[in-house]
Parts: C-alpha cells; structure tokens; sequence
C-alpha cells in the first residue's frame, strides 16, 4: 500500500524530504486529513460512518468517471465530453431497462458508451486532433445525440422496487453501500494497473514523450484510443450507479460533470501535461471535493460557498505541489 | 606520464598573464539533488583570448556556463568580472554585463522570422512600444551578411535547417558589444562550410578583444582555435594548459583520467548472410531510389552533408515514414513494416538523431527508458518484472558507464552523453539484429565517443549489422567496413573502406563526382 | 489577388465562413439581408470581445476558463450597483471586476506556476461563487431606461454594439501585430524557455493578457446587460468553451506561438453564421447540438491536413 | 390568410414538461391550418434567446411567443418587437413588472399561485405543525423564484408553526435533488415535510429518504405533476402536486398568439387552471404523459 501511495510518478528518488517537499509528496493526504479534521471539530454530524458514506457515494459518481480520465490525462490528453456522455448512458441504460430487461440494458449501454468513446479514441489516437477540441465537439454532439434519443424525455424506470438494476446504487454489501464499493474498488484494480502492468507504463510513456514512444515501438495511436476507452468504460460505470440511484435520468443529468472530475483529477495532482499522476491521488482529490461540499452544507452555508473554497483548494493544492518539485514556493518567470 | 601533465600543469599556472585577466570564476559551487555538479571550480578567461573548456559528459562544463550566464546560481563561490565582484541573477543582467551564452541547444522560436529571432528580447522600436520593422530587418540583415549566411531576416525560422537555426543562435550574441561569450558545442550540428564561417567570426571576436569560452568534444577544433585550454573532470577543476604547450594526449589524459583506448584495428570481418537489403527506395521530395545492403557482422557508414536525407532513409526503414516505393528485405524475408513495432519484432533498433526529442522520456527514470522498447519481454501476463527491468538497467548502465545516480533517476537531468547512452542502452536490450544509429556520438566527450566505437565494433563481431549515421568524417572512417555517400537524396557513391579517401569522400557528398 | 489567396491559405476558416454565407443565401431567403448582417454582428460582440482578449492568452501558451464567470459577474455588478452608483459608476466598477478576476489570475499563475488551465477552472467554479453570494441568486434590473437604450442604439443605422466590436477587433490587430508586447506574446508562447533566456519578462506579458482578457470578458458582460437591461447570475455559461471554439476555429494554436485576430473575428463569424442561418432554417435545437459539435471536429480535422500539407516530418 | 407565429422557448429536453409543450405547441400549429409556426430553443441562454427574438423580427414573423429564460433580462428584446411592430405573447413563465406593458399577454399558469397552494397542502397535512425543507428550481429562472415566494408568503399565513428550516436547489434535476435530500437528512434528525419546485426533484427526495428509511415520517409536496410522481402518490408515498398540462400550456399560448394576430381583444392575464393533486383526489386527474 505504501509503494502505491508513495510512487505517483515514476523515477521519482526517495531521499531526505524538505518540509516542502514533505507537502508535495503527501499534500494531498494531509489535506484530505486537514478537510476531516476541520469539519469534525465544526459539526458533530461529520465525523459518522454514515456520513462517511454518505460523501463517498456522493463522490463515486464523479470519482469513477475521474478514475478513467485520469489515464486520459497521463496519456497527454483531456476529455471533456463525459459529462454528456454520462448523460447519455445513464438516459439508455434507464430507457432501456424497460424495453429489454436490466441485463441487456447494462450491455447495450456500454456497447454504445464504449462506442462513443472509440469515436473520441479514433479522432484523438488515429487521427491525432487536439484532444481539448475534439472532446469539446463529442460535448455537444453527444448532448444533441441523447436529446434526439429520447426526443428530449426524461425517462423513468416503472418498476423500481423490483429490479436487481437497484444493485448497483441502492443496495450494500457488508455495510458499504456499492457506488462506494464499485468507486474503491475500481480505483485499486486501476492504480495497480497504473502502477505495474506494461500498459500502464507505456501510458505513462505516450504522455511523457509522444514522439519517443512512437521511436521506442509503443503504438501510441492505439494505446491514446485505449485510454479513451477505458474513460468511456469507467463513465459507463458511472451511468449504472446513477441510473440505479435514481431510477430515471434526465438529458441534462450530467452537465458540468467534466469540470468538476477535471477538478479532481487535477487536485489529485495529475499534471495536465501528461506523463504524470496517480489514481488514487485522484480518488482522494475528488473526496475532497465531496467533503467540502457535504462539510460546509452540513455547517450551513449556501450551496455555493463550496465553489469558492474549492477555487482556494485546488490553486493552494496544486501550488504547494509544483513548489515541492521546484524546491521553492514562488516561481521565478 | 602523469609526472609530465602536472609539470605541465604547474608550468601553465605559473605563467604571467600574458592578457589581462577578464573574467574570473572562483570556486564555484553546485549541487542539484543528488548531483554534485560542480565543486570548487575556477577559471579565468582572458580578454582576447579562446579559451576551450574541456571535459567528458557531466563533467559540469554547461552547468559552469550557466551559471555564469546567470542562468542557475551558484550554491558557492563567486564571479569577478573585469575586478569586480558580480551576481548574476539572470540571463538579462549576465547580458547587461556583457556576458552572452550561446545555448548547447538550440534556444530559439520556431514560428518566428529570423530576424526577431536574433533580436528576441531587444526589438527595435519606436515611440518605446511599437516594432520598428525596417530597422529590425536591416540590422538582421547586416548580421547575417556578417556571417556569411544565406538566408533572409524575414524566413520563418523553423524553416531553415538545424545548421543555419545554429547559426541565428550565433548571431544573436552579435547584437551586442560582448565582452565574454560562451560557445556551448556550437558546431555539433554545422557542416564544415559553416564552420569555417563560425570559426572567422570567432577569430574576429577575438580581435575585437572579447574574451570566448568555447566548449567542444572534438579535439581538432580546440587545437586549432583555442589559445588555452582548462579541464574539468566530475565538476572538479584540472588545470589550464597553454594549448600551444600542450597535445591531444596529455589533454585527454587529464580529462579522462587514464589513457584512451588504442586505435580501433580494423580486421577484415567475418561476414555473415545478408541481414538488410533496401531496393529502390523512395519518397517523393526527400529521397530517391536508395538501394543498399548491409550483412551480419558489418558496420556499413552513411556519410554526407546535413540534410542529405540520411535520416529519413532510416526513419523510413523503421516503420516512421511510409515509402512512395521500393521494398525493404530483413533477413531475405519481405515482411512488411509499417510501424517500429513492426521493426522492433523484425530485429530492427533505431537510436534517434534527436535524444530529448525522440529518444528519451525525461520525465522517466534510467531504468523505465531502458525497457520501454521491449517493455513486453518484461511482463508476464501484462505485469512488469520490475526486478529483471533493474537487473538489465544496471548491466547496460556498467557496459556503457553511464554515470547516473541510480536506477530510479530522472534522465531528465543526465548530462546530453548520458542520457545518448541510455537510448543506445535502451537499443541493445532490445537485442536486435540490425542496429541503426543516427548520429550516435552526436554531442558525446571523445572517451565516451571512443567507448561507442569500440562497442559498435564489437557488436559487430557477435553478427549485428549495424548501420552508422554520421555527419563526422574521423567516424565514419574509423567504424564502417563500407561507406554509403549520399547527396540531396541519392546515394552517390559505395566505398569500401579499404578504397577510400577523404577527398573521394568529400566529392562524393557534395554531389561533384555525377 | 496574391494577398487574397495567402490570407486564405492562411486562414482556412474564411473560406467555411464565405462557403456559409454563400448557402445561407441560397436557402434562406430572410439571410442576405443587411439588417441580419448587423444581427449578426451583434449576436457575435459577445463571444467576440471575449475571443479578441483570448486571442491573445493562447497565443502566449495560456488559455482562461474564467471569462464566462467574469461576464455574470461584471454584468451583475453594473447592473445591480445602478442605483447606488449611477450608471457611469456602476459600470466602471463591473469593468474593474474584470480588471482584477484577470489580475488576480495572472498574478498567480505567474507567481505560483501554476499551470493557467488550472488557474482558471478554480476561477471558474469559485467566481461564479462569488457572483451568486453577491447577487444571492436574484436577478437584477436596469431601473434607467438609457442603460438598455445604450444597447438597442444604432450610429449610422449599424448599431453600435457592432461597432465596439468591430472597432476593437482592429484596436487588438493593431496591438498583436505591431508592438513590442504583441510580439513578445508569440516569443513567449512558441519557445517560454527561450525567451526567458532573452530576457523576455514571461511573467508580466502573460499578467497583461489575462488583464486584458479580464477586461474584455467584462466590456462583453456589461454590453451583453445592456441589451437585457437586466443581469442574472447564471450569464455567460459556457462562454469559455464557446470562445475557445471560436479563437482554434480561427488558426490559433493550442499549445501557443501562432494565432490571429483575423483569424479569431473569422471563428467568431463562422459560429454566429451557423447559429443565425439555422434559426432561419428552423433547424431543431437537437440537431443544432450535434451540427455544431460535428463542424468543430471537422474543421479541425480540415485545417490539420492543410497545416500538414505545407510540410512535416515524422507524424510526431 | 396564414399567421407566421415564432416561438422561441426557454430550453427544451431539460426536462420532460418543456419537451412535451414543445410537441403539443407543433401538433397544435400543425392542426390549425392557418399557421405556420417557427419553433426556437434558447437552451436556457439568456443571450441566445435575445438573438432568436432579433432572428424573428428579422423573419417578420406576425406574433413572438416567448417562453423567458428569465423574466427580466427578455424586457429589452420584447421591447425591441413591439417597436418593429410584432406583439409578443408571453407563455409558461411571467416577464417582469417592467415588460408587462409592452405584451399583447401572458399565458401560463400562475407560478405565485402554485407555490401557495403547495404551502396549502403542505399544511394541511403535517396537521399544521412542523419543521420542512425546501427544494428549489435552479437558481435565477423566473418559475423557481416565484415558486419560492408563492410557498414561502403562504405558509405562514396558513400554517405560523411550520418552519422552513432550510432551502437549497435542486436545479430542476432529480439527482441533485436527491443529492442536496441527503445532506438535508444527515443535518436534521427530525425533517417532517419536503417541498420540492416539481416532481421530479420531489422523486428525487423521496429516493434519497427511503435509502435512509425515513421516508415514512416526512410528507413529501411537490408541484408540476410528472409520472413519477403520479405513480409515488398512487403507492402512497407521495402526498401532494399540482397539476399542470404542457400540452393545455401550448395549447393556450398558441389560440392567444392566434388571437393576438387577427387583431382581436385578448385578456391581458391568461392563467389556465392547475389544481391541487393529492391521494384523493388523484382519481380525477389522467396520469401525466411526461
Ligand atoms: N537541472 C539539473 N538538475 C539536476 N542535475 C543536473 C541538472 N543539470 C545538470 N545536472 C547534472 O550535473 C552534472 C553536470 O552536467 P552538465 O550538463 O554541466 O555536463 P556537461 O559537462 O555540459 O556535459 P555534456 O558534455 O554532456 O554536455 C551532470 O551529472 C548532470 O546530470
Ligand atoms: N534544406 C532544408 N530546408 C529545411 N529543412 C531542412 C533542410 N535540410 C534539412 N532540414 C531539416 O533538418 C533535418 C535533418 O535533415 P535530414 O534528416 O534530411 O538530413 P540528414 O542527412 O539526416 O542530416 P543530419 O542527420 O546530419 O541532420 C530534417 O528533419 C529537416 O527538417
Ligand atoms: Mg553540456
Ligand atoms: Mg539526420
């Protein structure tokens, strides 16, 4: 556990740490440590293990998704286009429980997510376009493809008591309640991924030095293609939890996700240059977007307060890690 | 011999500037994490004078300039210009005293002319806002004619080839009344025409009474341009030497530390099958019908002028480009390659002309840049040994004595020659049977370069074919069994290495003998 | 003529933008009409004043995701502060609100490093905060009728919205091509390192872009409350996404170094064209989604080949 | 003779209502023989609904139907119609005070009146005693305003001993709904009401109790009756809605707009009818199509 936490960018050296450096390597823990320990001492109701859960299954919505676009942004690219197609997947999946049963509700969503997703991989991989553009486009293209999907309808599953689909985002397992799971568990299986397999490596590599991959033999065209894949994967995911929590879905359900998973990704520390980051660092940036969310809505302040203390902590969080790597606070430029 | 070097040594200390003194370094300091780059190092550049600073890879020699440049600061130590005691803080202040470095590499705007290229940071203007275009092209212009470039001030930049992009370098240090400029490896990437014109420029500085430091790898350039030569071995000062009082030996012997390895003898090699053949190779607009073959156990050399299109031959064969026509044989077999994977599975290696660009992942350790080629033989059911990855690091970082920290370093922050050995490293665990190397020495201390040499031909005896890029004549002569000559795209001419001479050499590349 | 066919080489988007118009005319008979040409023009000073400031921040290797937030806010703040500070007041202080999101950005992202997407996505989320705590979700409203007359008024019959733009659309040519900073912004985004070393001051180039980006997004807010009369907090989404549409779609490069206004006032044009032709056509809003997010993909699918064309090397 | 009617509306496929209006407005143009209907989406922009109207103006189209993204920023482009000589007709939600001399007439349900009856309802069946939370529309939009301010007027007029112990919004959106429910339940130990600004968020709520068990103690009031909310009120976990028609919306603004353009008298206030839906009376109500 301490190898994965400990080595979010390979070839880092282990020595003596400054203070500074102290709080870049470990910043994002002690912040997440520093959110529970403000909270807890502001509000009694925090520190419960059912608020606990409470944040996590909140977070696991954005946090599964973020899992895939982490890769995405190692990779050396942006994706900008799951919130729509958050959209879309949780609206099939809803409209086609009905129609076709949960079972071949689930395959066809990711038949069609995972589709979506190679068209991204395809534009961005093969054909090499600007990924912040593209994934711009597929943001409106899928928004419009969903709305014409269900002529602009929410959709509803009718039968909610008795479906198995309420699995996946309403049901526990030993007490956690299984978006948290699937969120957790996924983050391991994927940051083990990260970490030791040759396909991790080799994202690493693509996002590093495109061109010396390419010169090294790695297929950067379809390892780029792969990482949009699995963010499609892992947004389809996402769409089960939601489309299974809520038992419905509107055209519109996840507008502006991609911000705010950006916003985790980054605040996990992944650079956006690529060649650097860490899921689990990911996963602890976007429970802190969700701590500070259910934190301050527990103390009582409007809703929006949360996005002026998030605007400090990802600067202040991402600040503090830039500063550890260049052994000083203010930059010199 | 060691007795003479110091004698040597003690006799260049004990001289009476015979210039005055200019600029002084003492005792400079510096140590990046993990890294003692330089450790109490002192020089002293004269006015008019050439002084050649010399060293192998990672020996500090940039890292001095730089500091001087006030590019870094120094952790100790400090720099007395003209008697006084100066601080270089930044690149603007070091340029207001007078203190111009020209980059190792190339420090420049691509989509910019050229003319704002060598006036960056210092544009002409009136009314202190606007440009003043006429003035900033005429300047230019006079510049360049100075130089004896070619080119006009108004071409985008990144269209000109990576000689003449040296050469707006270098020019850009002629804006201003210098008193010290520093040539970081300037003629890396210059033909010999060019470098002639570099080396009058130089001289004419030297008139002027500006004090150079000229850093270099080939010996034959400091000999004939340098007054006094200073060497640093492992960020630690040597010793100055009147370059006049001095040889190639006694200098290599300081700067290295023992003797370099004998001459290459060239026995005539065991030559097995034919391991590559290329016919009719071509792509419209780069080159045209290039056939050649290389067999087990030989080292063929390709020769010729930059941009000859070497590179893009071997960037064809590797799977980078997709050829207009012609086929390329590995081992007899007529297997396609479209993409270096392809190659790699072949038996094919490349190591790349460019190392930052094409060769390394900085941000990645030694020992991830030196499996990523053949990163699928260490894993196993898609999960990295990372025990084997260290174990082959640590053979190859002992062969080719690349001096870096540890296995989990950055190569981010490896001297250029280390971080050349590492992709060459990277090439050899691949265990290919066919080994391309573009400009392999490009940037590399003689003792390194003398070591690649020697490993290349020893990769030949075990039955490699391996095919030198090379833009160094004194290379191409020593490694190559056969030389292939190309010129604007063709090949011009084959020679056996027994058959050849310079000059049949130098007529082959520049196309006078069709 | 040789000019002509250089700019077009140049700038690809013209010639989607005249390929629009042309069809356009074709199939609409309300198009080719000198009043929907001002509509036109109207309709794109928004995202437009915005594209001129960005303009300049991508060429400088940065870009700002903050300008949607800056609109809501110095629109809400020249509207709401009205009555209290009168109308030249209130908007002199909505246009310092701009002044100072894009001051504050620069700052840090120059004192910092920190890398400027990140800079302003946190703006993003966290003045659009600041938007709704001062406004408390509410709406506000012009009480002096002149401030919404401001944005119906014509000089010339072209009304003067589209004059602003068009007037600092040159202003910003001007000062890109022709003076020190403006050239110094391309150094800085083709080569940072390099011009450092010249001694170029990265730091205060990039703080002046995101000022004037700053300033513009707010000039753009306040002009857009002009023509409502009114402000809502919720103004301006994703008016970052729309410009940074407009300012690729005119040649601007991502990564920095490369871009026009020309260019820029071309993207521009191409979206408010596409979007004013399809409400002539009545095409349906879902459809609308999808044809916008396609013609995006394509032009740059279009424009990649052209920049290919003129000679690459590896397809690195 | 045929009247060119343009619409332009506030942002379709947000959800199911303005989609179902957006069908009902087409068939009924449609079906009238003498119109021919140009039909705009804002996609909830402000701006952009400002350029449709100047496009219409553009089209000289013979009546503006406008359904505002907001109430007050709209007032200068009506303004601009009705100088170019086009009425406007205003549907679903209300322009501001200031607009309200330039329309030929507002068609919609009355969103004050909407929101009193929820505090009705709400009332009379926690029995007049308790502590509620509040779940509003997105912030800003005109219908979530007056929603707020219809509830939030009446209740204490109806009921001095109910407390609203908090608002947050809901964004018209049933996750964040059920989102924002479950920091409410977390923060309160005692919630004895939920008012949510339409039945979808409701649902929403009423998710995120029943995960808690704690649905049973809470009365769950909503407004603008969608399906979902018909079948939790026919399963009894649902207490109370308003019910609203999209279609009788479309419908409505589309005879005035017709109305408007063969120049005879129209009521200036057009409110069409939308009751209270509890449990019992349900029976009377068809179940909505959306
Ligand atoms: N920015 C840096 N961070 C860490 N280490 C560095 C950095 N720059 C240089 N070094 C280290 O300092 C030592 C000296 O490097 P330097 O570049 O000065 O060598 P050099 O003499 O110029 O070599 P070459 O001939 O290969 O150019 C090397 O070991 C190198 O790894
Ligand atoms: N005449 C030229 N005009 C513009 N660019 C050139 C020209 N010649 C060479 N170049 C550039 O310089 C690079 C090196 O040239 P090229 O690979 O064609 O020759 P080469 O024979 O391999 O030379 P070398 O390897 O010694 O640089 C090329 O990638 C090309 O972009
Ligand atoms: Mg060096
Ligand atoms: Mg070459």
């Amino acid at each position: 556990m301490k190898a994965l936490l400990g080595s979010f960018r390979p070839g880092s050296k282990n020595s003596e740490l400054s203070p500074l450096q102290f709080f870049g390597k470990h910043g994002i823990s002690v912040a997440f440590v520093l959110c529970v320990v403000i909270f807890s001492l502001a509000t009694d109701r925090f520190l419960s293990a059912d608020n606990f859960f409470t944040v996590v299954m909140q977070a696991s919505i954005i946090g599964t998704i973020a899992l895939g676009v982490t890769f995405v942004v190692i990779g050396g690219n942006l994706d900008l286009s799951v919130g729509s197609l958050l959209s879309f997947a949780t609206v099939l999946v809803v409209d086609l429980h009905d129609k076709v049963g949960p079972g071949t509700a689930i395959i066809l969503m990711f038949v069609f997510t995972l589709l979506i997703g190679a068209v991204n991989g395809y534009l961005i991989g093969y054909l090499r376009l600007n990924s912040l553009i593209v994934t711009l486009g597929m943001l409106s293209a899928i928004q419009g493809i969903t709305l014409v999907y269900s002529g602009g309808k929410n959709v509803d599953i009718s039968d909610q008591e008795n479906t198995w689909f309420a699995f996946f985002g309403r049901e526990e397992f030993l007490g956690i309640p299984i978006p948290a799971l699937i969120f957790i568990v996924l983050g391991i299986a994927l940051q083990i991924v990260l970490l030791k397999s040759g396909f991790g490596r080799k994202i690493f590599a693509i996002g590093g030095n495109g061109t010396a991959a390419l010169f090294s033999g790695l297929r950067r065209n379809r390892l780029v293609f792969s990482t949009y894949l699995l963010s499609a994967f892992t947004t389809g995911c996402a769409a089960l939890i939601l489309g299974s929590r809520v038992m419905g879905s509107q055209n519109n359900v996840g507008e502006g996700y991609e911000l705010l998973v950006l916003a985790g990704v980054i605040l996990g520390g992944t650079s956006l240059l690529g060649g650097s980051g860490s899921i689990i660092r990911t996963v602890i940036g976007v429970l802190i977007l969700a701590m500070i969310q259910n934190g301050l809505l527990l103390l009582g302040y409007p809703y929006y307060t949360q996005w002026l203390v998030t605007w400090v902590v990802i600067i202040v969080a991402v600040w503090l890690d830039i500063a550890a790597k260049r052994g000083k606070l203010l930059s010199t430029y | 011999m060691t007795s003479q070097v110091e004698t040597a040594a003690n006799e260049s200390v004990n001289l009476q500037p015979a210039q005055e003194t200019l600029l002084k370094l003492q005792n400079v300091s510096k140590t990046f994490p993990g890294v003692k780059a330089l450790d109490g190092v002192d020089l002293d550049v004269r006015a008019g004078e050439v002084h050649a600073l010399l060293g192998e890879n990672g020996a500090g020699k940039s890292t001095l300039m730089k500091i001087l440049a006030g590019i870094y600061q120094p952790d100790g130590g400090e720099v007395i210009l003209e008697g006084q005691r100066v601080q270089m803080t930044s690149p603007i202040e070091a340029r207001d005293h007078g203190v111009l470095l020209i980059h190792q590499e190339l420090s420049l705007v691509p989509d910019m002319t050229v003319a704002e290229n060598v006036f960056l940071g210092n544009m002409p203007r009136f009314a202190n806002m606007f440009v003043n275009n006429r003035h900033l092209n005429d300047r230019c212009g006079e510049i360049l004619t100075r130089l004896n470039c070619k080119f006009e001030p108004t071409e985008r930049l990144g269209n000109l080839s990576i000689a003449n992009q040296q050469m707006v370098e270098i020019a850009r240090a002629l804006v201003f009344q210098p008193k010290v400029v520093v040539f970081d490896e300037p003629t890396a990437s210059l033909t010999d025409y060019e470098k002639v014109v570099l080396f009058g420029v130089i001289r004419e500085l030297r008139e002027s009474g500006t004090g150079i430091v000229y850093i270099s790898h080939r010996m034959d350039e400091i000999f004939e341009l340098s007054d006094r030569i200073s060497v640093l071995r492992d960020g630690t000062y040597q010793g100055t030497f009147e370059t006049a009082q001095t040889n190639e030996d006694e200098v290599t012997q300081r700067m290295i530390g023992r003797d370099l390895d004998a001459d290459i003898q060239h026995q005539p090699p065991e030559l097995g099958p034919t391991a590559l053949a290329v016919q009719g190779l071509a792509i419209e607009g780069l080159y045209s019908d290039i056939s050649f073959d290389v067999r087990a156990g030989e080292v063929v050399g390709f020769y010729g002028l930059v941009g000859a299109g070497r590179t893009e031959v071997m960037e064809t064969i590797f799977g980078l480009r997709k050829a207009d026509a012609g086929s390329v044989q590995v081992q007899g077999e007529d297997l396609p390659i479209s993409s270096p994977s392809d190659a790699i599975d072949q038996g094919l290696g490349l190591v790349p002309e460019s190392r930052k660009e094409q060769g390394l992942v900085l941000g990645m350790s030694c020992k991830d840049n030196t499996t990523l080629a053949n990163i699928s033989k260490f894993t196993k059911y898609g999960w990295i040994d990372t025990a084997a990855e260290r174990t082959i690091f640590e053979e190859y970082m002992e062969k080719l004595r690349i001096k870096c920290p540890g296995w989990e370093y950055e190569t981010l922050n490896l001297s250029g020659g280390n971080q050349q050995k590492v992709v060459i490293g990277k090439w050899l665990s691949t265990s290919p049977k066919i080994l391309i190397l573009d400009e392999p020495t490009r940037g590399i201390d003689v003792g390194s370069k003398s070591e690649i040499h020697h490993l290349i031909r020893e990769l030949a005896k075990t039955g490699l074919a391996v095919i030198v890029v090379s833009s160094e004549m004194p290379e191409v002569l020593t490694v190559s069994d056969r030389i292939v000559a190309m010129y604007d795209g063709r090949i011009t001419q084959c020679f056996d290495r027994s058959e050849v001479t310079e000059d049949s050499l130098i007529r082959a590349i520049t196309g006078q003998n069709t | 003529m040789n000019r002509i066919v250089d700019l077009i080489k140049k700038q690809p988007i013209w010639i989607f933008v005249l390929v629009c118009i042309v069809f356009f005319s074709v199939s609409s008979p309300y198009f080719f009409d000198l009043n929907n040409f001002s509509n036109i023009l109207v309709q794109a000073s928004t995202i437009g004043l915005i594209a001129l400031g960005m303009t300049f921040v991508m060429i400088n290797g940065n870009i700002d995701l903050s300008v949607g937030a800056t609109v809501a806010l110095a629109a809400s703040l020249a509207v709401g502060l009205q009555s209290e500070l009168g109308i030249i007041g209130a908007v002199a202080v909505g246009l310092m609100s701009g002044i100072m999101i894009g001051a504050l950005n620069g700052i840090i992202a120059w004192k910092t490093g920190v890398d400027a997407f990140i800079v302003t996505l946190g703006a993003m989320i966290g003045v659009r905060g600041l938007v709704f705590i001062y406004t408390d979700e509410q709406s506000f409203y012009a009480y002096d009728l002149a401030y919404s007359d401001f944005g119906a008024s014509e000089i010339f019959s072209i009304p003067v919205l589209a004059l602003i733009f068009i007037l600092l659309t040159i202003v910003a040519h001007l000062i890109l091509k022709y003076t020190i900073h403006g050239r110094n912004v391309f150094a800085v985004g083709g080569n940072r390192v390099a011009a450092k070393e010249a001694g170029i001051r990265v730091g205060p180039h990039m703080l002046i872009n995101f000022i004037l980006v700053g300033f513009l997004a707010a000039l753009s807010g306040i002009l857009l409350s002009t023509q409502m009369g009114a402000s809502t907090p919720n103004l301006g989404r994703n008016y970052e996404l729309w410009t940074i549409t407009a300012v690729v779609l005119g040649g601007t490069r991502l990564t920095g170094g490369f871009g026009s206004i020309i260019g820029t006032l071309g993207g521009v044009l191409a979206i408010a064209i596409l979007r004013n032709g399809m409400n002539l056509l009545q095409v349906p809003s879902f459809y609308v989604l999808i044809i916008l997010g396609s013609i995006l993909i394509i032009v740059l699918f279009i424009d990649k080949r052209f920049a290919e064309q003129q000679g690459q090397g590896v397809g690195a | 003779e045929t009247f060119r009617i343009g619409i332009t509306q506030n942002n379709v496929g947000v959800d199911s209502y303005q989609t179902t209006y957006e069908q009902a407005f087409e068939e009924a143009a449609e079906a009238a023989d003498n119109v021919d209907a140009v039909v705009l989406d804002a996609g909830g922009d402000v701006a952009r609904q400002i350029s449709q109207v100047r496009d219409l103006i553009q089209q000289q189209v013979d009546v503006i139907i406008i359904w505002p993204t907001d109430g007050q920023a709209v007032v200068p482009a009506v303004k601009r119609a009705k100088d170019a000589g086009i009425p406007v007709v205003v549907t679903n939600s209300n322009i501001a005070e200031a607009g309200q001399p330039l329309i030929a007439s507002f068609s919609g349900p009355n969103n004050i009146q909407q929101g009193a009856y929820a505090a009705e309802m709400m009332c009379d069946q926690l029995g007049g005693k308790g502590d509620i939370v509040q779940i509003t529309g997105q912030p800003g939009y005109t219908t979530a305003i007056e929603r707020q301010k219809g509830f939030e007027d009446r209740l204490p007029e109806v009921c001095p001993d109910v407390t609203i112990l908090d608002s947050q919004p809901g964004d018209w959106n049933r996750e964040k709904a059920q989102r924002t429910m479950e920091g409410f339940l977390t923060r309160y130990d005692n919630i004895d009401g939920v008012y949510a600004a339409d039945d979808n968020m409701g649902v929403g709520a009423l998710n995120a109790a029943k995960s808690e068990d704690r649905a049973d103690e809470i009365i769950f009031i909503g407004a603008t009756n969608f399906a979902v909310g018909y079948e939790a009120m026919e399963r009894g976990e649902y207490h109370g809605s308003v019910y609203q028609s999209p279609a009788e919306d479309a419908r409505n603004a589309l005879n005035i707009a017709i109305a408007v353009a063969k120049g005879e008298e129209v009521e200036k206030m057009s409110y069409f009818d939308t009751p209270k839906i509890t449990r019992e009376n349900m029976d009377e109500f068809e179940k909505p199509v959306f």
